[in-house]
């Protein structure tokens, strides 16, 4: 019993009642912060992984950026009293479940009968991560990637521009009315 | 029934990449089964974070066992663009509550049929 | 003037005469119109005439004129033109036509002058000797066909000439669609005839009917004849088609007398007689054609027996005169069947005339047991009516004698008879001799039952002349086909004119013998004598003994009635054919178009919009149950793909 | 360019016609129009030499060059007399419809013109792709005819009417582009030219229903089938006949219904003899049912204008055993029934229409004793009655008897169940006509504040044509026999090898 | 490994900076008169301006099959050819919007900034060679969209249709996103180019490989509505504004489809049978659902909406044909014939719609078409032309759309799925009949309303006539599509 090996599971624990808990709370509250939890431990798995830069990127972004917004409009909505938290009627909630299981079943079969060789693919460029991989990261980011990063970019712009003017949008005639 | 021990314990012991996928697999699963049965959309919307969060997981770990470092940009896009979707989503979110003062979306069932 | 010329001419005139009074039917007064048409008559009487005499002038056995008028159709090896044969016998017939359609123009002339359609009347009436001259002279069967449809279309107008009774227009539909019953028989037998032998022109037939008769049911010659035969009973009103004729006196009593007894009902016969060649060639279809004849001779007469209506009595004495000319042809005797045509035509044309003379006077009154005593009112309808009589109950001396007794004699003679069939004519005969004199006694004799409101009075001269002609041909016909027999013992020994004309184009019975005379003279006195006996039992019965005719009938009255409702013939036809066909009718309508054909498009229908509503119920607007179909296909796909 | 101009002459009216300024000289100007299209329709008389099969003022130019997709139009001696047909109806049809079309006159018109166009391509196309288009495209005008001129249930009727027939096609573009395919493995270009298609020699294996010979056969009959219409696909029929509008009813029944019989012999028997051979029997079995069914079903119609689509039914029925019996005399007979069935069918709907005019009703059981009210209009009417139950000397006699006789060489019993169709044939016609115009004046004809009025001039200028042609077709048919001898001809000789070669071209 | 950008790689992506540029224009001035609209039709002209000036760019640079930032991007035909497709649509939604109620006169720059922004996305989804880029192009595209909807006039409906949008798409990204990590963990690819040769054996040995593509094509199929992945299809396309309908219906459809292509392009179908199996039992379902369902609506929208899933199907049959034949530039050309044609007929037949929308929550139903073709005759020609030629009536560039199609799976031998196809048009027949029915055979009121729609009008009449006579030249076009394919 390895001490990664130790790490991975406690973390995979972690994470997965932390998604429980999301899915399962009624309280959208409990549910927002127990997704900051299952962040958290995520990011630790990238550490397990040796992502470190990604790992912070996902400390910031998510544990940090994205569970505020979250929060913040759940209390600005102030929704704790919760009615029909979960989908009424047995049987389509038991189709979803089973659904959900059978997906998990088929990718994990697949994950587990698909030979361990040919991960490591044939013809695969193989991107030496020489020295630190921060660096290297970067560097690929600026280089091979940097169309998408310019296209990431404007794509901010346009959340930024149309989260505005959703906010703004007060429906048109019935506003003047 | 040594042996079989052996290779259980072994299943346990030596974490490997099918470990990692399996996880993010789990978490998959975990986030679709939010987005069918929970009826309030800010939840919805955690639960899409967190299938993508489960996506993110396996890329890196692919990335770590294939030895190559583009796992860990796709995360970085995937990421960002998490963060613009969930953006989005909260901002019709809000858009939605300021007109209905509701976001359960049992109240969104007008076009049927 | 060439022939081309004299038989276009001849054709040409009644048609143009049809077109004349058709177009100005509104312009012209009746007589006018009956001028106009009776001269056309006439001229192609004149022109006929003008064709005999051709005819006398070639050799003996090359006497036929055929003029081709062209070609009418022509596909592949089907050659059909529109060519007129002019032979021996087609002469005497266009002879007798135009002959006799002449007088009945002159008559209705008289006849007719009150009716407001009179134009449109002799307009038909043209349009009718057209046709006829067309059957006759058709080199083909196909032309034939073409008049043999349009007597049958005149006779369709001619019945229904009142149109505005209902059932006067259903006795001309009758009469039509009976007739074209035969006539699709009549198709089938020219289709089996061309397919066999290519060709469809009669001489040619005629020519390649082979000299051994075949002696199967189902040889090609058997089967075309016997089909042409039944085309034959729904024209010539046998059994049992015959069902028309008696309804058909709905129409103008002249048109009775020329469609409906001269002329239009004896083609049948004169098909028969002009095909023989190929008719003897199946001895079948002869014995087939014997013994209808020889039925309806009986079943007719019988009816005619009880009939209160003067028409009805004639009409149904028509079908039993028919009978006696397929009975010839049946036997073989074409010679004698056509003589008896020819006298036929004279004395029944006569009566119908006579008839109509009397119907005339009594104001459009046909029931006879309103009549009787007309003798003093009418003494020359009277006097030409009792020569028709005479004529046909078969007084020797008297045309229809020698017609008659030709036949029975035959009949009883050649290989193709048999005693039964000259049993069953010689019945026929007194049955004839009965109704007949019945006839004449309750029309003409006893004391008057007229009514006091009828003052009954003699026809015009217009139509007096023609009563008198057909009177005197009545007598004279039969001189032209005088038996052996009895040609043996007049003076000078004349001999059969007739038989001698036709002999070229008639094939001699095959096998027949000479015949001694004693059994000829027996069964001519048998037939004679019970004509004779049966005749003055009618008389005393209905001019003196009428009590005791109706305490006879009371006895017999189921029979009676049996026989008055004509063997409830027309009640059979219409409860067993004609009314279940239309009921069956509405049912497959109702059933099988609407019920069912129609459903079914309506299901297929049904079961898309029903898997559309399916679809519908699915996208129930629930967001999360959208992603379940997302999550749920994907799964699908997965599995699918999975097991490769 | 001779045809080109006759195909498209109508769509050129159809245009100005929407852009003629004022409405109400738009009825002449259209009767112009298509006087003039019948009269350059003519031409073809002196520039069509019947004395060959070959095909004749070919135009041919590539036009999808990938597909092998031409423009091509050909006349030939089975399509004469149909393109005549079509171009000589048309005046009539609108000098027929003066009265009963008022509202809307110009769209009527622009269908009417489109709807020559379509029909006579499809008559003269002789690519697949080309005559799919036009086969479709017929349909259009036709709806709209019917859906929007028609009667009550006319929206009922013409949808049905588009459904079926759309439906039969669509298998039939499948088998054409299934078909186009074959041509490329043959002659490695891809072709829908109809000669390269003949040219093909399709496996055919008897027994089997699913060989390919046989599955194109089908694909391509019901399509003609639903169009001719054939016994049971003939529902649509009726209902499209009563809703339409006169001048609907006489194109319908003139000349769209030729369009399926016309395809049996210029597309089903030459491309797939042996199918064709092989389950003529279906047809013509179908066919006889057809006739007697359709004859039944006419005799207890209370409608007129039904009467006579069920008595089209019984008519094309012999169309179909006609053609299927595939003999001379058959397939002559079948091409010559198909002109008098447009021109007596035709005038019973126009004659049908004309006295809807008088009295808007249809009721056989209202009328009765019209004979003595309107004398002409009787006369006329028992004339065309006569050549619709084949009276010799009338054009119906001589295609009838062509046809018999042709099935009778195909088989003896098939011909007999059919000739029953003559006897029937007259009992409805003349039951219906004693009904309508013997006896005494029905609640219609009776009432004396409004009399009937005759015919009057127009109305006999526009019958007159048809009895001429009535007697014309009846007395002189070799004259128009003749056109289509030679084709016909060829069709029979080498039913197995048929391949048209275009005149002048070796 | 050596990199370098040079002009080439800027000049190709000139489009999408063009459009970047011109999308910023109305925003900016926006800004500087101090959050004041400008006149719409002032907007509307930059924007247009715009998208032909990026036009221009792509005709003039793109199609010559060029890769840009180390094989990234590619603009080869798919992209010149979806691209000006694409582009066009979006002028013709634009215009739509300009006069819609919904969308015209407040927030109409901020519209059109999105609307060009999804543009973008979309010129950089056809050109997307990665499957990074693909994925990010889809997001640009979809957020924007996304927004679109929800800030319409209308609020009830578009908010509803906007939030599902979002959720299902949302949903469907993730599978798609989870399907790339699949790919590229078990190939160390996300590059189509190199993927391209290792695909059919991978496919056949990995089915980790295997699965990944399964999730990505099942995300594809969720975005051109492939049953039973078409759900969001209905309610948002009635819930959205009726130009975002059109914009959805067209460019949207279009692009993705293209996107689609290049996956195909891969050749999975022939690696694994059983995929192409289940490929083609979807295209069945969804043509009768989308059939089937059409037939009961009465709500114009949600009927062509169905319709939409139809067309779907058809060309899902296309897309399959191009999957499997040697050389799938026909079969390709032909699909993109076919997106062509329904992007012709579509946007003319959802801007009659707009038109006779008089408020922003005017619901159309078909019986509100009844008497139309009285009182507006030209109009209602032109609808019942879009209908016909969606129905596939000759002469129409519908029919020729269809046959290609089906000319070539049956040149594939997938003669099955034509004769079903066929058998389904029929079936569309009676639903596309039902609007001429009304327009013309019933009585009624129908009228435009009564704001000015000159532009739409126009359009209207423009797409109707191409719709009529570019069938007859379709030759040529098809052979320019497939010789800009090869």
């Amino acid at each position: 019993m390895t001490a990664d090996a130790f790490l991975f599971w406690f973390l995979a624990i972690t994470t997965i009642a932390g998604g429980i808990t999301v899915v399962s709370v009624a309280n959208p509250i409990y549910a927002a912060l127990s997704l900051a939890f299952t962040m958290v431990s995520v990011a630790a798995v990238f550490v397990t992984l040796e992502a470190y830069f990604v790992a912070g990127v996902q400390l910031i972004v998510y544990a940090g950026a994205v569970m505020v917004l979250f929060v913040m409009v759940l209390m600005l909505f102030d929704l704790k009293h919760e009615l029909e938290a979960f989908a009424r009627g047995k049987v389509s909630g038991a189709i979803k479940l089973l659904t959900a299981g059978l997906l998990g079943g088929l990718l994990i079969g697949a994950i587990a009968y698909s030979p361990e060789g040919s991960k490591i693919a044939v013809g695969a460029n193989q991107v030496a991560v020489a020295g630190d991989p921060t660096k290297n990261l970067g560097y690929r980011l600026f280089t091979q990637h940097i169309f998408a990063f310019e296209a990431l970019g404007v794509l901010l712009l346009v959340i930024a521009v149309g989260a505005v003017a959703l906010s703004r949008s007060k429906g048109g005639t019935h506003g003047q009315r | 029934m040594d042996s079989v021990s052996s290779e259980g314990l072994s299943l346990i012991t030596n974490v490997g990449l099918n470990h990692y996928l399996v996880l993010s697999t789990a978490l998959f699963c975990l986030g679709l089964i939010g987005v069918l049965l929970r009826r309030n959309a800010i939840v919805m919307l955690m639960s899409i974070e967190l299938m993508l969060n489960a996506v993110n997981i396996s890329f890196i770990a692919f990335g770590k066992y294939n030895n190559n470092i583009d796992g860990q940009i796709m995360v970085f896009f995937v990421m960002t663009i998490a963060a613009a979707e969930a953006a989005v989503g909260l901002a019709l979110a809000v858009s939605i509550f300021k007109r209905f003062k509701e976001v359960n979306i049992r109240f969104f069932e007008h076009l049927r049929g | 003037m060439s022939q081309t010329a004299l038989i276009s001419l001849l054709l040409a005139s009644p048609f143009i005469g049809f077109l004349i009074n058709g177009f100005r039917r509104k312009h012209h007064s009746g007589n006018v119109a009956g001028a106009i048409a009776s001269v056309a008559v006439f001229i192609s009487f004149l022109c006929s005439i003008a064709l005999w005499i051709e005819l006398q002038g070639l050799p003996k056995d090359a006497r036929s004129i055929l003029v081709n008028f062209g070609s009418w159709i022509s596909v592949g090896g089907l050659n059909v033109n529109f060519g007129f044969l002019v032979d021996q016998l087609s002469s005497l017939m266009i002879l007798i036509i135009t002959g006799v359609g002449f007088l009945i123009h002159l008559f209705s002339i008289g006849y007719m002058h009150h009716d407001p359609g009179v134009a449109k009347y002799f307009a038909y009436l043209n349009f009718f000797i057209f046709n006829m001259l067309v059957l006759v002279l058709g080199d083909s069967l196909v032309t034939l066909f073409v008049g043999w449809e349009g007597v049958g279309l005149a006779s369709y107008l001619l019945i229904g000439f009142w149109f505005t009774d209902k059932d006067k227009a259903s006795a001309g539909m009758k009469a039509f669609i009976t007739n074209r019953i035969g006539d699709a028989a009549f198709l089938i037998g020219m289709f089996i005839f061309f397919t066999s032998f290519g060709t469809l022109n009669i001489q040619e037939l005629n020519a390649l009917a082979p000299t051994i008769a075949e002696s199967t049911w189902y040889g090609i010659i058997t089967l075309g004849t016997l089909f042409l035969f039944i085309g034959a009973t729904g024209k010539s009103a046998q059994i049992p088609l015959y069902v028309w004729l008696p309804d058909a006196m709905a129409g103008p009593t002249p048109v009775s007398a020329l469609i409906h007894a001269a002329t239009m009902v004896t083609a049948g016969v004169y098909m028969i007689v002009r095909m023989n060649p190929l008719f003897l060639a199946a001895p079948n279809t002869m014995l087939v054609i014997a013994v209808i004849g020889a039925l309806t001779v009986i079943i007719a007469a019988s009816i005619g027996i009880v009939q209160n209506d003067i028409k009805k009595v004639l009409a149904y004495s028509t079908v039993s005169q028919l009978g006696y000319m397929f009975l010839a042809c049946g036997v073989g005797a074409f010679t004698a069947a056509f003589f008896h045509l020819m006298t036929h035509a004279f004395f029944k044309a006569l009566m119908f005339l006579g008839s109509g003379s009397v119907i005339h006077a009594m104001h459009e009154e046909q029931d006879i047991r309103k009549m009787g005593g007309l003798k003093k009112y009418l003494p020359w309808t009277h006097l030409t009516f009792m020569i028709g009589w005479l004529a046909i109950i078969g007084t020797p001396g008297f045309s229809g004698f020698f017609s008659k007794d030709e036949i029975l004699w035959l009949s009883w003679h050649s290989p193709l008879g048999h005693w039964s069939l000259w049993g069953l004519g010689v019945l026929g005969a007194t049955m004839t001799a009965f109704y007949m004199t019945r006839l004449m006694a309750l029309t003409f004799w006893g004391e008057s039952r007229v009514p006091k409101s009828t003052h009954p009075h003699e026809s015009s001269p217009i139509m007096l002349i023609p009563l008198f002609v057909l009177a005197a041909l009545s007598v004279v016909g039969g001189y032209v086909g005088i038996p052996h027999v009895i040609g043996a013992i007049l003076p000078g020994h004349p001999e059969n004119i007739l038989a001698n004309w036709l002999g070229p184009i008639i094939r001699p019975i095959p096998g027949i013998t000479e015949a001694e005379a004693s059994t000829e003279w027996t069964l001519m006195g048998i037939s004679v004598g019970l004509a004779l006996i049966s005749s003055l039992t009618a008389y005393t019965l209905y001019t003196k003994k009428q009590e005791l005719v109706r305490a006879m009938t009371e006895k017999i009255r189921p029979v009676y009635e049996l026989v008055y409702k004509k063997y409830l013939v027309d009640e059979f036809y219409f409860g067993f054919i004609i009314n279940p066909l239309v009921r069956i009718s509405e049912n497959i309508w109702a059933y099988i178009d609407v019920r069912f054909i129609d459903k079914c498009t309506f299901w297929a229908g049904d079961l898309i919009k029903g898997g559309g509503s399916f679809v519908r119920s699915l996208q129930n607007g629930n967001l999360q149950q959208y992603a379940m179909y997302i999550g749920l296909g994907l799964v699908l796909t997965l599995t699918f793909v999975m097991m490769r | 360019m001779i045809l080109s101009t006759v195909v498209f002459l109508p769509i050129l009216f159809a245009l100005i016609i929407t852009l003629w300024p004022q409405k109400s000289s738009l009825k002449p100007i259209a009767l112009g129009f298509s006087l003039a299209h019948f009269i350059f329709s003519l031409i073809l008389f002196q520039s069509f030499d019947p004395s060959t099969a070959q095909l004749q003022l070919v135009e041919r130019h590539m036009w999808i060059p990938k597909f092998g997709i031409q423009y091509f139009l050909a006349l030939d001696g089975i399509s004469f007399w149909l393109i005549l047909l079509t171009t000589f109806l048309a005046p009539l049809i609108l000098l027929a419809s003066w009265k009963s079309i008022e509202e809307k006159v110009r769209g009527f018109l622009v269908c009417f013109f489109v709807l020559q166009t379509a029909m006579l391509g499809s008559f003269l196309a002789f690519d697949a792709i080309l005559f799919y288009i036009f086969w479709e495209l017929s349909l259009i005008p036709m709806y709209f005819i019917v859906g929007i001129w028609g009667g009550s249930r006319r929206i009922y009727a013409t949808v049905k009417f588009f459904i079926y027939t759309m439906a039969g096609s669509v298998l039939m573009l499948v088998a054409i582009i299934y078909m186009m395919y074959l041509t490329q493995q043959a002659f490695g270009q891809m072709s829908s030219s109809l000669l390269d298609f003949y040219k093909l020699n399709i496996p055919f294996i008897g027994n089997e229903f699913f060989s390919m010979q046989t599955l194109l056969f089908f694909a391509f009959a019901l399509a003609f089938a639903i169009k001719v219409p054939l016994f049971p696909l003939h529902t649509w029929l009726p209902d499209a006949h009563v809703e339409a509008p006169t001048p609907g009813s006489v194109v319908l029944a003139g000349v769209m219904l030729k369009m399926g019989t016309f395809c049996y012999i210029r597309w089903v028997l030459p491309l797939f003899p042996e199918a064709s051979e092989y389950w003529s029997w279906i047809f013509v079995l179908l066919g006889v049912i057809g006739i007697i069914y359709g004859a039944l079903v006419a005799m207890v119609q209370p409608d007129i204008k039904k009467l006579v689509a069920y008595s089209s039914v019984s008519h094309m029925g012999y169309i179909i055993i006609g053609l299927f019996a595939m003999n001379h005399q058959g397939l002559q007979g079948g091409l010559y029934q198909m002109l008098n069935h447009g021109i007596s069918t035709g005038a019973l709907f126009i004659l049908i229409g004309m006295i809807y005019e008088r009295t808007h009703s249809r009721e056989i059981s209202q009328y009765g004793g019209l004979a003595s009210v309107l004398p002409n209009f009787t006369i006329f009417f028992f004339i065309i009655t006569l050549s619709s139950i084949a009276v010799p000397l009338t054009n119906g006699f001589v295609g009838e008897f062509l046809i018999l006789l042709g099935v009778y060489k195909y088989s003896p019993w098939s011909a007999g169940f059919a000739a029953t169709g003559v006897v029937l044939g007259a009992a409805y016609m003349l039951w219906m006509f004693k009904r309508v115009f013997y006896g005494e004046k029905g609640p219609l004809v009776a009432d004396e504040k409004h009399p009937l009025m005759d015919l009057n001039l127009r109305e006999v200028f526009v019958l007159v044509p048809f009895v001429v042609m009535v007697f014309w077709m009846g007395i002189f048919p070799n004259t128009f026999l003749k056109f289509s001898e030679a084709s016909v001809d060829y069709l029979v000789k080498n039913k197995s090898s048929y391949q048209l070669t275009v005149k002048g071209e070796q | 490994m050596n990199f370098t950008i040079d002009m080439g790689d800027v000049l190709l992506i000139s489009p999408m900076i063009a459009l970047f540029l011109s999308s910023l224009v109305p925003l900016t001035i926006k800004v500087l008169k101090g959050n004041a609209e400008q006149a719409p039709i002032a907007t509307l002209t930059q924007a247009l301006l715009g998208i032909i000036a990026a036009a221009g760019l792509l005709v003039s640079f793109g199609g010559g099959g060029n890769t840009a930032f180390n094989g990234v991007l590619a603009f080869d035909g798919i992209t010149l050819t979806t691209g000006l497709i694409a582009l066009a649509a979006a002028a013709g939604s634009l215009i739509l919007m300009f006069e819609n109620p919904a969308t015209r006169g407040v927030q109409f720059s901020e519209l059109v900034f999105l609307t060009l922004s999804s543009v973008l996305g979309m010129l950089i989804l056809i050109s997307a060679l990665d499957l990074l880029m693909i994925f990010i192009g889809l997001e640009m595209m979809s957020l924007s969209l996304y927004i679109m909807i929800g800030m319409s006039h209308e609020q009830r409906l578009s908010k509803e249709s906007a939030f599902k949008y979002f959720v299902l798409g949302s949903l469907a990204s993730a599978i798609f996103l989870f399907g790339i990590s699949f790919i590229f963990g078990s190939s160390g690819q996300t590059n189509i180019l190199q993927l391209l040769d290792t695909t059919v054996q991978l496919v056949q040995t990995n089915r980790l490989f295997l699965f990944g593509l399964v999730l990505v094509v099942v995300g594809f199929c969720f975005k051109v509505s492939v049953a039973p992945f078409h759900a969001w299809t209905p309610d948002v396309y009635q819930g959205a504004p009726t130009p975002h309908t059109a914009f959805m219906a067209t460019a949207v459809k279009v692009v993705s489809f293209a996107a689609f292509l290049r996956i195909i392009a891969l050749r999975p179908l022939v690696a694994s049978e059983s995929l192409f199996d289940i490929l083609q039992w979807l295209a069945v379902i969804t043509m009768l659902v989308g059939n089937t369902a059409a037939i009961l609506q009465n709500n114009l929208k949600r009927m062509l909406a169905y319709s939409s899933i139809s067309h779907s199907g058809y060309l899902l049959v296309g897309l399959l044909t191009a999957g499997i034949s040697d050389n799938g530039s026909f079969a390709a050309s032909s699909v993109i014939f076919y997106l062509f044609a329904y992007s012709l007929m579509t946007v003319g037949a959802f801007a009659l719609v707009s038109m006779m929308e008089k408020t922003e929550d005017h619901t159309m139903e078909v019986d509100d078409l009844a008497g139309f073709a009285k009182k507006r005759p030209a109009l209602a020609m032109c609808f019942a032309i879009f209908m016909l030629s969606f129905a596939g009536m000759p002469p129409s560039i519908g029919f020729f759309s269809k046959f290609y199609l089906f000319n070539a799976a049956v040149g594939e031998g997938l003669i099955w799925l034509a004769v079903w196809g066929v058998l389904n048009s029929v079936i569309s027949v009676y639903y596309y009949l039902r609007p001429v029915v009304v327009m013309y055979m019933k009585e009624g009121e129908a009228d435009v309303s009564h704001a000015g729609h000159f532009a739409t009008a126009f359009m209207i009449i423009v797409t109707a006539a191409l719709t009529l006579l570019l069938g007859v030249v379709s030759g040529p076009l098809l052979a320019w599509f497939e010789s800009s394919l090869i």
